[in-house]
C-alpha cells in the first residue's frame, strides 16, 4: 500500500495518483457523512439543552433524519425566480461550496498524511480559500434580486470580511511559535514542544474562536441569516439542492473551522494511547459541540455592535497578542 | 517548461486589460482592466524570478509589493469613483471629461 | 510531443490555466452585466494564482487569491452595488471607431511584444519544479525583512495613506 | 513530492465542482418535478409584490468596511512571512513589524475617529 | 441619464414574515440599514368581531373574545362578562370570582412567558423560548383540565364560570407557585444579565412618559416609562382589592424595561395566585342568571387590566338579548400606534427589538 | 564608544525634529531644555569618544552603501579620528554653552522655538560635517552649515540689514563652495574615491591623521604618493598636468572653499556683516562651528597640502595677510560685535597661517583655545548688549561696576586673545608664531607679531571703552540670569586654563593629535619668542590704556593717523573695491545679457510660443476630456516607438 500513498514523498506514478484520488474521494464522502450527522448532532444537542428530544422519528433515534432531509431537498422542485439573474443564481452556490470543501485538503486528519496536502502555505491557503466563499454569498444575494437576500448578502459579506482580519491575525501567534505555515509542521511543533498552542496563545485562541464563529455566521453572529429580520438572508430565494449547497458549505465550514482550531491550538491529531484519527475526531467533536452550545445559549448581537466589535476590539487585541508573543519570544530566547 | 509561454500569457493578459481600459464605459470595469494589466506584469515578474539562474526570489518580492500597491490603487480609485458618482450620478467614463467637478 | 511541446503535467497545467485566464478575460471584456464581469474577474485572478503556483511561488499564489480574488473583487462588487443603476448592463461604447481602433492597436501591440518575445534569446533553463530549497515563504521573508525593509515599511505608509485618502473622499457626503 | 500536494488540492477542486454538478444537474432533474408557475417564481417579499427594485444603491459604509478589509488583508499577507521567519529575524524584525503595524493602526484609528466604524 | 434613483428602498416586512408574530405588515423605507419611514398596515386578521357580536347573544359572544388576544383568552372572557354583569348588576358567587382571578392571573403568566420566549427568539436566542414554553405548557395543561381547551377557553359565563375546578386542580396550582418562583430565577439568570441581550435592548425604543400618555398607551408600555397605572389597583375589579401585590414600574421606557416588567409582573401574579388559592371558599360557581341574558337598554363601558394594557368593552344595548353595538378597546391596537415613531431613525435590527417589545397580538389588533 | 559616535550628531537632529513637530506648542523652557540636553549628552559622549581615541586610537570609518553606479559606490557613514574627536568635543562644548545662553538672550522672542530649531540644525550640520568619512558627505553638511548660517544670520529678517547680511554670507561663502566642489570632483577624478581614507592611503602623514590603520601597516602598499614623489595611484594624464600641478590645483581649490567659510581675505567680507544676527549665533558661527569648518577642512585634507609646497605657501600667506588686515580694521570699528568679528577673521588668519607653514598641531590648538575665548567674548558682548541695548562702543562705559561678572569674564577673554601668559591664547598664538619663525617665514612672523600687537590694542580698546570710564546711557545695566552667567563662567575658566593642554612642558594635545606619528612641524619651546609675543601683547594693552582710558585722546589719535585711520575705519575699502570692480562689471554684463535675453532669446521664444499657441488653439477642439481617447492615442505612440525599436534592432 505504500506506493498507493506514495505521492507525498516521491514523484507521481499511476498507482500513487490512484491513491490520491481515493484519498480525495474518501474525504468527500466522509465530509458528506459528517455534515449530515453534524446537523443531526446539532439538533439533538440543542434539543437536549432545551429540554426537548430532538429528531427521533426517522430510523432508530432519528438517525436517518438527515438522510430524509437530504432526500427531501433532492426531490424538491428547483425554483428559479423570474427576476433573478439566472447565471449567477445557478453559479453562486457552487462558488460558495467549492472553497469550503477545498480548505479541507490541508487539514491533517491523522498522523499519516494520506488525506492531507502538506502545503507550505497551509494556513494562508485556508484563509485565502475561505474568503472566496464571501463572493459566492454576495453573488447569491445579488442574483436573487430579493431585498432580504441582497441585504443579507451584503451584511454577510461585510461581517465576514470584518472577521476575516482578526481570524487571520489570531493565527499569527501560532505561526510565530511554530515558524511554519504548514499545518503538519504546526501539529508537529506542538508535539515536539509538548504543549498545545492554546496555552501560550490563549488570547489568540479566544480571538480565533470569536471571529471563527462570526465567520461561520453562527449565533451570536448570525445576523446575515437573522430569520427574524431578513427571513433567511442571502439564501431566501434558494430552495431544493441549491439551498442544500449553501447549507452544506456552512456546515462544512463548521467542521473545517473546528478542524483548524484543533490543528492550530489543540495539538491536532496528537494524543496518547488512542489512534491519531480518533484523537482528532474527539477534539473536533469537542469544538463542534462548543459551537452548538453557544448557539443554544446566546441571543443575536446587533449589526453595529458586531462590526464595531471586530474592528475596535478583536483586531487591536489580536495585534496586541502578536506584539506580546513577539516580546515574550524576544525576552525568553 | 520555458520562459516564453509565461511571458506570452502576460502579453495576452496585458492586451486584454489594455483593450478593456480603452473601451469600457463603466469606470469600475476600467479599473478592473487596469488590474488585469497589473496581473500581467506580476506574471512576468514571477516568471523571470523562476527562470533566472539561479532562481531569484526578488521577482516574487516585487510581485508582492505590486499587489500591495494595486490594493491601494483600487481603494483610492474606487473612492474617487464614489465621489464622482455622488456629484455626477454617473459611473460612465464618458462623463469623466473635466479635471474638476 | 504535440507541436514540439512535451506533454508533462506542467505543460498541461499551464495550458489549462492559460485557457481559464483567457476565457475569463475574454468574458470579462464581452459580458454585458457588470456583476458578471466581476465574477469573470475572479476567474482571471484565480487563474493567475494558479500560474504563480506553477512557477513555484505558492505563497504568492495564495496572496493573489487572498488579496485579488478575495479582497479586491469584493471591493469591486461593493463599489458596483454603490453605483449601480437598474439592471446595470454595460452601455454600448460611446463611439465605435474607438473600439475598433483600440482593438486593432492593442492586437498590433501584442503582436509586437510577441515578436520581440520570439526574437529575444532568453536564458534557456530547464528548471525543476521546486526551484527553491526552502519554502518560498521563508525565502520571501528573508528577502523582504532584510533587503527590502524600507519598501516594506513604505507599503504600510502607502496603505495608511490610501486608507485615509479613500475614507476622506468616500465619506464626504456624510458631513 | 511537494508539487503533488497541489495536485491533491486540484482534485479537491474538481470533486468540489463535480458534486454540485452531479447532484443538481444530473441526479436532480431525474428526481424532482418541474412545473414552475408565475406565483412560484415570483420574488419573495413577505407575500406581496415587491415594491421597487431590490438592487438599490447601498450605503457607502459597506464600501468603507471593504476598504479597511483590503488594507488589512495586505497587512496579513505581509505579516505571515514575518511570523514564519520571526525566530530568525529577532529584534530587528520585531521593530520592523511594530512600525508596520503602528502605521496601519494610525489608519484604523483615523477611520475610528471619523466614525467609519460606527454602523448606524 | 434616466430618473435619479433614491438610495432608499421600500421593504415589506410582513405579512408573511417570521418576526411579525402573525400577519402584520410593516412597510419600511430604508436607507442602507436605516429606517426613514415605517408604515404599519393592519387588518390581515380582521374577522369583524364587533359586527358579528351584534347578531349574537351575549353568551355566544364569549368564544369570539377568545380569539382576540389569543394568548390571554381568559382575560378577554372576563372583560366581556364583567361588562355584562356590570350592566345587569349581577351578583357573582365568591368561588367563581376566585376561580376567575386564578385563571386570569395564570393566563397573564402564560402570556408573559410567551412574550419573553418570543422576544428572545426574535433577538436570536432559541433556548429561552423553549424554557418559557415548559411553564406555559403547565399552565395550558391546567386550563385544559379546568375548561377542556388549551387556547380558546370559553370558560367564563355571565354570573360565574362554566365549571368548577376538578378535584386536585387547586393543589396543582398551589404546587405550581413555588415551581414558578424557581423558574423566574433561572430565566433571570439566563437572560437578564446577558451582555449581548442588554446591548440590544438597553436604550432602544425609548418612550417618554409624555409620549406614552399622548399615544394613550397602557399596560407595560405605559408603566415602563415610570407611570404607575394599573387598573387592578387604580380601578379595582374582581377581588383585586383584597390581595396584596405590587405594581412594578420601569424608569427608562426602553425595550429592556418592557422586557423586565414582564418578568416582574409575573412574580406579582404568582403572589396573587398563591393568596387566592390559599383562601378560596367553597360554594357555587355560577350565580343566579336568567336563561336568556338581556342587558338593560343603555350604554355600558368597563375596562380591566389585560395582559397588554387596558382592555375595555363598550356595549350599547337596546334591551334585547343581543348588543345593539359592541366596541372593544384592544390595548395591542392602541399600543401599536407608537411604532412608527419608535422606528424612524433606527436600524433594521432594532426594528425587531422594538416591534417585539411593544408586544402586540395580531388577533387583538385586527379584532 | 567610538562605534556609537554617530549618536553625537544624531542628538541635535533629534532635538530639531522634536521641535519641528511640536513647533510653537512647546514652551520656551521645554524647547531650550530639550536642545541643551541633546547637545550636552553629545558633549559627554564626545568626551568619552575622545578619551577612547586617546587610549585606543581611532577606528576605521564605518560606512554604509548609499548609491551605486558603475564601479563607484557612494557611501555614507561616520569616522572617528583624533582630529574629529577634538572637534567633536570643542563643538559640542561651545554649542552647549551657547544654547544655554540663548535661553536668556532670546527670551520672549516670538520665534523662540524656531530659533532653537535652527540652532539644533546648525549644530547637527557641523557635527555631521566633522564625522563625515568622505568628501561628498562632507560637502553636503558643508552646504547645510551654509544654509543654517543663512537662516540664523537672517533670523531677524524684518531688519533689512539682517536680510542683506544673510544673503551676503550665503553668496560669498558660495563662491568658496564652488571652488571646493570643483576640488572634490577633481580629487575624485584623480583618486577614484570620495573617501578620505582611501584618498590619502599610503600618504606619509595619513597615519597621523588616523585615516587608516591599514595604511599604517601596509605603508606604501597602495601608495597615493610615492614618498614625496607625488604619484597618483592609477594616474593617467589628466588635463595635461603634472601630478604636482594637479595636487596643487586641487589643494588650492579646496582652500578656496576654506577661504569662503573661514572668512579669509578676500572673501572675509561676509563675516563682520553677519553680526546682524542674534549674538548667540555670532558666538556659534565665530567660535565653534562655521568658520572652524574651513580650518577643519584644511586639516582634514592636510596630506594634500603637505604634498604641495605651493599650496601650503598660499595658505600661509593668505592666512598671515588676513590676520594683519583684519586686526588693523578691528582697531577702529565702533560696533563692539564688529570688532570681535574682525578679531575672529584675524585669528582664523593665524590658524591658516599655522597650517600653511606646517604647524598642524598649533593651528588646531589655536582653533580650540580660540573657540573658548571667542565664544566667551561674544557671549560677554551679548550680555552687554542684552543689558544696555546698544552695540556702539562709544555709547558704553562704566560697566565694570554694574556688571562685575561680565567684566571679569570679558577681561579673561581679552587677556587670552591678547596672548598674555598664562591665558589660553598665549600658548596657542605663541606656538603659531614660533612655528612661523622656525620654519623660516620671517616676513609672516613679523606680520603675525604686528597683528598680535594690534589684537591687544583693539580688544583692550573695547575693554576700556565698555567697562572703563563712566556710563553714557541712561539704561540700567544689569547682569543676565543664570542661563547667561553659567556659560560665561565656564568659558572664562576654559579661556584661562585651556592653554595648558599643549603647553611646551606638557604637550598633551600634540601627542593626541599626532598619535600616529608627527604631522608637519611641531616647534619646540622657544623662550625668547615667547617672551617677545608676551611683551608685544602687554605693549598693546598699554597703548590701548593710554589712548582710550581718557576722554578725547582717541579722536586726537584718529586725526593724527589720518589716512591710515580712514583706511582702517573703512575696512581698507574692500567692500567698495568689490562694489566698483566686480559688481560694476557684473552689472554691465547683466545689462548686455538682459538685452540679449529680452529681445533676442525671448523674441525667439515668443515666436515659438505664438506658433504653439495658435497650434494649441486649433488643436483645442480635439481635446474632449475623454481619457480613453487619450489612452488610445498614447497607445498608438507607444506602438510606433516599439516598432521603431524593433526596426533598429533594440534600444539597449
Amino acid at each position: 500500500m505504500a506506493s498507493l500513498w506514495g505521492w507525498h514523498t516521491s514523484a507521481l506514478t499511476g498507482i500513487s495518483f490512484l491513491g490520491m484520488i481515493i484519498g480525495a474521494v474518501i474525504v468527500l464522502l466522509l465530509i458528506l457523512g459528517i455534515v449530515s450527522y453534524l446537523i443531526y448532532f446539532e439538533r439533538k444537542v440543542i434539543g437536549w439543552m432545551q429540554g426537548r428530544i430532538g429528531p427521533n422519528r426517522v430510523g432508530p433515534f432519528g438517525l436517518l433524519q438527515s438522510v430524509a432531509d437530504i432526500l427531501k431537498l433532492l426531490i424538491k422542485e428547483d425554483v428559479i425566480p423570474t427576476n433573478a439573474d439566472r447565471a449567477l443564481f445557478l453559479l453562486a452556490p457552487v462558488i460558495a461550496f467549492v472553497p469550503s470543501f477545498m480548505v479541507l485538503a490541508v487539514i491533517p486528519f491523522t498522523a499519516t498524511h494520506y488525506f492531507t496536502a502538506g502545503l507550505n502555505v497551509g494556513v494562508l491557503y485556508y484563509i485565502a480559500l475561505s474568503s472566496i466563499t464571501i463572493l459566492g454569498i454576495v453573488m447569491g444575494g445579488w442574483a436573487s434580486n430579493n431585498k432580504y437576500s441582497l441585504l443579507g448578502g451584503m451584511r454577510s459579506a461585510a461581517q465576514m470580511i470584518s472577521y476575516e482580519i482578526p481570524l487571520g491575525l489570531s493565527l499569527l501567534g501560532v505561526i510565530m511559535l511554530s515558524g511554519s505555515l504548514n499545518l503538519n509542521q504546526i501539529v508537529a511543533a506542538q508535539n515536539y514542544g509538548h504543549v498545545w498552542f492554546i496555552i501560550p496563545q490563549i488570547i489568540g485562541f479566544v480571538v480565533f474562536v470569536i471571529s471563527g464563529i462570526a465567520e461561520l455566521n453562527r449565533t451570536p453572529f448570525d445576523l446575515p441569516e437573522a430569520e427574524s429580520e431578513l427571513v433567511a438572508g442571502y439564501f431566501t430565494e434558494y430552495s431544493g439542492f441549491r439551498f442544500a449547497f449553501f447549507m452544506l458549505a456552512e456546515y462544512v465550514y463548521v467542521f473545517a473551522i473546528s478542524a483548524l482550531a484543533t490543528t492550530m491550538f489543540l495539538g491536532g491529531w496528537s494524543g496518547p494511547f488512542l489512534p491519531s484519527w480518533l484523537w482528532f475526531a474527539i477534539k473536533v467533536s469537542a469544538c463542534i459541540f462548543f459551537l452548538f452550545w453557544v448557539r443554544a445559549t446566546m441571543p443575536r448581537i446587533r449589526g453595529d455592535q458586531l462590526m464595531g466589535f471586530a474592528w475596535k476590539v478583536l483586531i487591536p487585541v489580536a495585534l496586541f497578542n502578536i506584539l506580546l508573543t513577539g516580546a515574550v519570544y524576544e525576552i525568553h530566547l | 517548461m520555458a520562459l516564453q509561454p509565461f511571458l506570452a500569457l502576460g502579453v495576452v493578459l496585458f492586451g486584454l486589460g489594455l483593450f478593456g481600459a480603452l473601451t469600457k464605459r463603466n469606470i469600475i470595469i476600467v479599473l478592473i482592466s487596469i488590474e488585469l494589466m497589473l496581473n500581467a506584469a506580476n506574471i512576468n515578474l514571477v516568471a523571470f524570478a523562476h527562470f533566472s539562474q539561479p532562481a531569484q526570489i526578488q521577482g516574487q518580492v516585487y510581485a508582492l509589493f505590486s499587489m500591495a500597491i494595486a490594493a491601494a490603487e483600487v481603494a483610492v480609485g474606487l473612492a474617487i469613483l464614489l465621489a464622482f458618482f455622488r456629484h455626477r450620478n454617473s459611473a460612465d467614463m464618458k462623463d469623466v471629461d473635466l479635471m474638476k467637478w | 510531443m504535440i507541436f514540439g511541446i512535451p506533454i508533462t503535467g506542467q505543460t498541461i497545467t499551464y495550458f489549462l490555466l492559460a485557457l481559464i485566464i483567457m476565457i475569463s478575460g475574454v468574458m470579462l471584456m464581452s459580458l454585458q452585466k457588470v456583476m458578471h464581469m466581476a465574477v469573470a474577474l475572479g476567474g482571471v485572478f484565480l487563474g493567475v494564482a494558479g500560474i504563480f503556483i506553477l512557477l513555484g511561488a505558492d505563497f504568492l499564489g495564495m496572496a493573489q487569491i487572498l488579496i485579488y480574488a478575495g479582497a479586491i473583487t469584493i471591493l469591486m462588487v461593493f463599489a458596483l452595488m454603490l453605483t449601480q443603476r437598474g439592471d446595470d448592463t454595460e452601455s454600448p461604447p460611446a463611439n465605435g471607431w474607438r473600439v475598433g481602433g483600440a482593438l486593432v492597436f492593442v492586437v498590433l501591440l501584442c503582436a509586437a511584444f510577441l515578436y520581440v518575445l520570439r526574437g529575444t534569446a532568453w536564458p534557456v533553463t530547464q528548471s525543476a519544479v521546486d526551484p527553491y530549497t526552502q519554502p518560498s515563504v521563508v525565502l520571501l521573508a528573508q528577502s523582504i525583512f532584510h533587503t527590502y525593509t524600507v519598501p516594506f515599511e513604505l507599503v504600510s505608509v502607502l496603505l495608511t495613506v490610501a486608507l485615509v485618502g479613500a475614507v476622506v473622499i468616500a465619506r464626504k457626503e456624510e458631513e | 513530492m511537494y508539487a503533488n500536494s497541489f495536485l491533491f488540492v486540484i482534485l479537491f477542486l474538481i470533486l468540489g465542482i463535480l458534486l454540485p454538478i452531479a447532484t443538481v444537474m444530473v441526479i436532480g432533474p431525474i428526481l424532482r418535478p418541474s412545473n414552475p408557475s408565475a406565483a412560484k417564481t415570483s420574488t419573495y417579499e413577505s407575500g406581496l409584490e415587491p415594491v421597487g427594485d431590490a438592487r438599490a444603491r447601498y450605503n457607502v459604509r459597506y464600501y468603507l468596511f471593504a476598504l479597511l478589509f483590503v488594507a488589512f488583508d495586505v497587512e496579513i499577507v505581509f505579516l505571515y512571512p514575518w511570523a514564519v521567519e520571526y525566530h530568525a529575524l529577532g529584534l530587528y524584525g520585531f521593530g520592523e513589524m511594530i512600525l508596520f503595524i503602528a502605521l496601519l493602526l494610525i489608519g484604523l484609528i483615523y477611520a475610528w475617529k471619523k466614525k467609519v466604524l460606527e454602523w448606524k | 441619464m434616466g430618473a435619479l434613483r433614491q438610495e432608499e428602498m421600500i421593504l415589506n416586512v410582513g405579512p408573511q414574515h417570521p418576526s411579525t408574530h402573525g400577519v402584520f405588515r410593516l412597510v419600511v423605507t430604508i436607507d442602507g440599514e436605516q429606517i426613514v419611514e415605517a408604515d404599519s398596515v393592519v387588518g390581515y386578521l380582521h374577522r369583524g368581531t364587533e359586527k358579528l357580536a351584534e347578531d349574537l347573544q351575549y353568551t355566544q359572544i364569549i368564544p369570539y373574545t377568545d380569539r382576540l388576544d389569543y394568548l390571554a383568552s381568559m382575560i378577554n372572557n372576563y372583560a366581556l362578562v364583567h361588562t355584562v354583569e356590570y350592566a345587569m348588576d349581577l351578583e357573582v358567587p365568591a368561588r367563581a370570582e376566585y376561580l376567575r382571578l386564578i385563571v386570569m392571573e395564570l393566563n397573564r403568566i402564560g402570556s408573559h412567558l410567551m412574550f419573553i420566549g418570543a422576544y428572545l427568539l426574535d433577538l436570536g436566542a432559541m433556548s429561552p423560548f423553549l424554557y418559557a414554553f415548559q411553564e406555559r405548557e403547565m399552565i395550558v395543561q391546567m386550563f385544559n383540565e379546568i375548561c377542556g381547551a388549551r387556547l380558546t377557553y370559553n370558560y367564563m359565563r355571565v354570573g360565574g364560570v362554566k365549571w368548577d375546578a376538578p378535584p386536585g386542580w387547586l393543589d396543582k396550582v398551589r404546587d405550581f407557585v413555588p415551581h414558578m418562583r424557581e423558574r423566574f430565577k433561572m430565566l433571570s439568570d439566563l437572560v437578564s444579565g446577558n451582555e449581548i441581550f442588554l446591548n440590544r435592548v438597553k436604550g432602544i425604543g425609548v418612550i417618554t412618559q409624555e409620549e406614552a400618555l399622548n399615544y394613550s398607551l397602557s399596560g407595560i408600555n405605559l408603566r415602563s416609562t415610570g407611570f404607575n397605572f394599573d387598573l387592578r389597583k387604580n380601578r379595582p375589579y374582581n377581588l383585586y382589592d383584597q390581595f396584596d401585590f405590587d405594581i412594578p414600574v420601569g424608569s427608562n421606557g426602553d425595550c429592556f424595561d418592557r422586557y423586565y416588567l414582564h418578568l416582574r409582573e409575573m412574580e406579582q401574579s404568582v403572589r396573587i395566585v398563591e393568596q387566592a388559592v390559599a383562601s378560596i371558599p367553597d360554594g357555587p360557581v355560577l350565580g343566579k342568571v336568567p336563561k336568556l341574558i338581556r342587558v338593560p337598554a343603555g350604554e355600558y363601558y368597563t375596562s380591566i387590566e389585560g395582559a397588554r394594557g387596558e382592555l375595555g368593552v363598550y356595549i350599547v344595548s337596546d334591551g334585547k338579548d343581543k348588543p345593539y353595538r359592541m366596541k372593544l378597546r384592544r390595548p395591542s391596537f392602541v399600543n401599536l400606534q407608537i411604532l412608527r415613531k419608535l422606528l424612524i431613525g433606527q436600524s433594521m435590527s432594532n426594528l425587531i427589538a422594538i416591534l417585539g417589545a411593544v408586544d402586540i397580538v395580531l388577533g387583538e389588533v385586527d379584532a | 564608544m567610538q562605534t556609537h559616535a554617530w549618536i553625537i550628531p544624531a542628538l541635535p537632529l533629534l532635538a530639531y525634529v522634536i521641535l519641528l513637530i511640536f513647533g510653537k506648542r512647546l514652551r520656551e523652557t521645554v524647547a531650550a531644555t530639550i536642545s541643551v540636553l541633546a547637545i550636552l549628552v553629545g558633549f559627554v559622549l564626545a568626551v568619552l569618544v575622545m578619551q577612547e581615541v586617546a587610549t585606543n586610537g581611532p577606528i576605521v570609518a564605518t560606512t554604509f552603501n548609499w548609491l551605486s553606479f558603475g564601479a563607484t559606490t557612494i557611501t555614507v557613514g561616520f569616522s572617528v579620528t583624533s582630529l574629529n574627536a577634538l572637534m567633536l568635543v570643542v563643538v559640542t562644548l561651545v554649542s552647549t554653552l551657547v544654547l544655554l545662553f540663548s535661553r536668556a538672550y532670546m527670551h520672549k522672542d516670538d520665534r523662540f522655538v524656531r530659533f532653537y530649531q535652527y540652532l539644533n540644525l546648525f549644530v547637527f550640520a557641523m557635527l555631521g560635517l566633522v564625522v563625515s568619512p568622505n568628501t561628498l558627505q562632507f560637502y553636503i553638511f558643508w552646504e547645510l552649515v551654509g544654509v543654517c548660517s543663512y537662516l540664523l544670520v537672517g533670523f531677524w529678517y524684518y531688519k533689512p540689514e539682517a536680510a542683506a547680511a544673510a544673503k551676503k554670507a550665503f553668496i560669498v561663502t558660495r563662491i568658496g563652495d564652488v571652488g571646493l566642489f570643483i576640488g572634490i570632483i577633481l580629487l575624485y577624478l584623480g583618486t577614484g574615491t570620495f573617501n578620505f581614507n582611501q584618498m590619502f592611503q599610503g600618504s606619509p602623514v595619513s597615519a597621523g591623521l588616523g585615516h587608516s590603520a591599514a595604511a599604517l601597516n601596509g605603508g606604501l602598499a597602495m601608495p597615493w604618493f610615492h614618498l614625496h614623489g607625488l604619484m597618483f595611484a592609477g594616474w593617467h594624464p589628466l588635463f595635461g598636468m603634472s601630478p604636482y600641478g594637479f595636487v596643487t590645483l586641487c589643494a588650492i581649490l579646496v582652500f578656496i572653499g576654506a577661504v569662503g567659510k573661514s572668512a579669509q581675505f578676500p572673501l572675509h567680507v561676509w563675516l563682520p556683516d553677519a553680526m546682524e544676527g542674534p549674538t548667540p549665533v555670532s558666538a556659534l558661527i565665530h567660535a565653534a562651528t562655521m568658520v572652524a569648518a574651513g580650518v577643519y577642512l584644511v586639516g582634514r585634507m592636510y596630506p594634500l597640502f603637505l604634498a604641495s609646497s605651493g599650496a601650503s605657501e598660499t595658505v600661509a600667506i593668505i592666512g598671515g595677510f588676513t590676520a594683519l588686515l583684519a586686526a588693523s580694521i578691528g582697531l577702529t570699528q565702533r560696533d563692539i560685535k564688529r570688532v570681535i568679528a574682525y578679531s575672529t577673521v584675524s585669528q582664523l588668519g593665524y590658524m591658516m597661517m599655522a597650517l600653511g607653514v606646517g604647524a598642524y598641531v598649533s593651528g588646531f590648538f589655536h582653533l580650540m583655545t580660540h573657540a573658548f575665548f571667542k565664544a566667551l567674548l561674544f557671549l560677554a558682548a551679548g550680555s552687554i548688549i542684552h543689558a544696555i541695548d546698544t552695540q556702539d562702543l562709544f555709547q558704553m562705559g562704566g560697566l565694570r561696576k554694574k556688571m562685575p561678572l561680565t567684566h571679569i569674564t570679558f577681561l579673561a577673554g581679552a587677556l587670552a586673545l591678547s596672548g598674555i601668559p598664562p591665558f589660553a591664547g598665549f600658548w596657542s598664538k605663541d606656538d603659531i608664531l614660533s612655528a612661523t619663525f622656525d620654519s623660516g617665514h620671517y616676513v609672516l612672523y613679523a606680520m603675525g607679531l604686528l597683528a598680535a600687537f594690534f589684537t591687544a590694542i583693539y580688544i583692550f580698546r573695547v575693554y576700556f571703552l565698555a567697562f572703563g570710564g563712566v556710563a553714557k546711557t541712561e539704561k540700567h545695566a544689569h547682569e543676565g540670569g543664570l542661563a547667561m552667567k553659567v556659560p560665561l563662567i565656564v568659558l572664562a575658566i576654559l579661556a584661562t586654563l585651556a592653554g595648558f593642554i599643549n603647553a611646551p612642558f606638557w604637550p598633551e594635545l600634540g601627542n593626541f593629535l599626532q598619535d600616529r606619528g608627527p604631522i608637519g612641524y611641531d616647534p619646540g619651546a622657544n623662550y625668547p619668542l615667547m617672551a617677545m609675543s608676551a611683551i608685544v601683547g602687554l605693549l598693546g594693552i598699554w597703548v590701548a590704556y593710554a589712548v582710550y582710558s581718557k576722554e578725547g585722546r582717541a579722536e586726537r589719535m584718529a586725526t593724527r593717523m589720518g589716512v591710515l585711520y580712514k583706511l582702517s575705519f573703512h575696512k581698507w575699502y574692500v567692500d567698495e573695491a568689490y562694489q566698483f570692480s566686480i559688481v560694476w562689471l557684473v552689472m554691465k554684463l547683466a545689462d548686455v545679457l538682459n538685452f540679449i535675453d529680452r529681445w533676442i532669446v525671448d523674441g525667439i521664444v515668443k515666436v515659438i510660443g505664438e506658433v504653439a499657441y495658435l497650434g494649441g488653439v486649433s488643436l483645442k477642439y480635439s481635446n474632449t476630456g475623454q481619457v480613453q481617447t487619450y489612452g488610445l492615442v498614447t497607445l498608438v505612440g507607444l506602438l510606433l516607438l516599439v516598432a521603431a525599436a524593433i526596426g533598429i534592432g533594440g534600444v539597449l
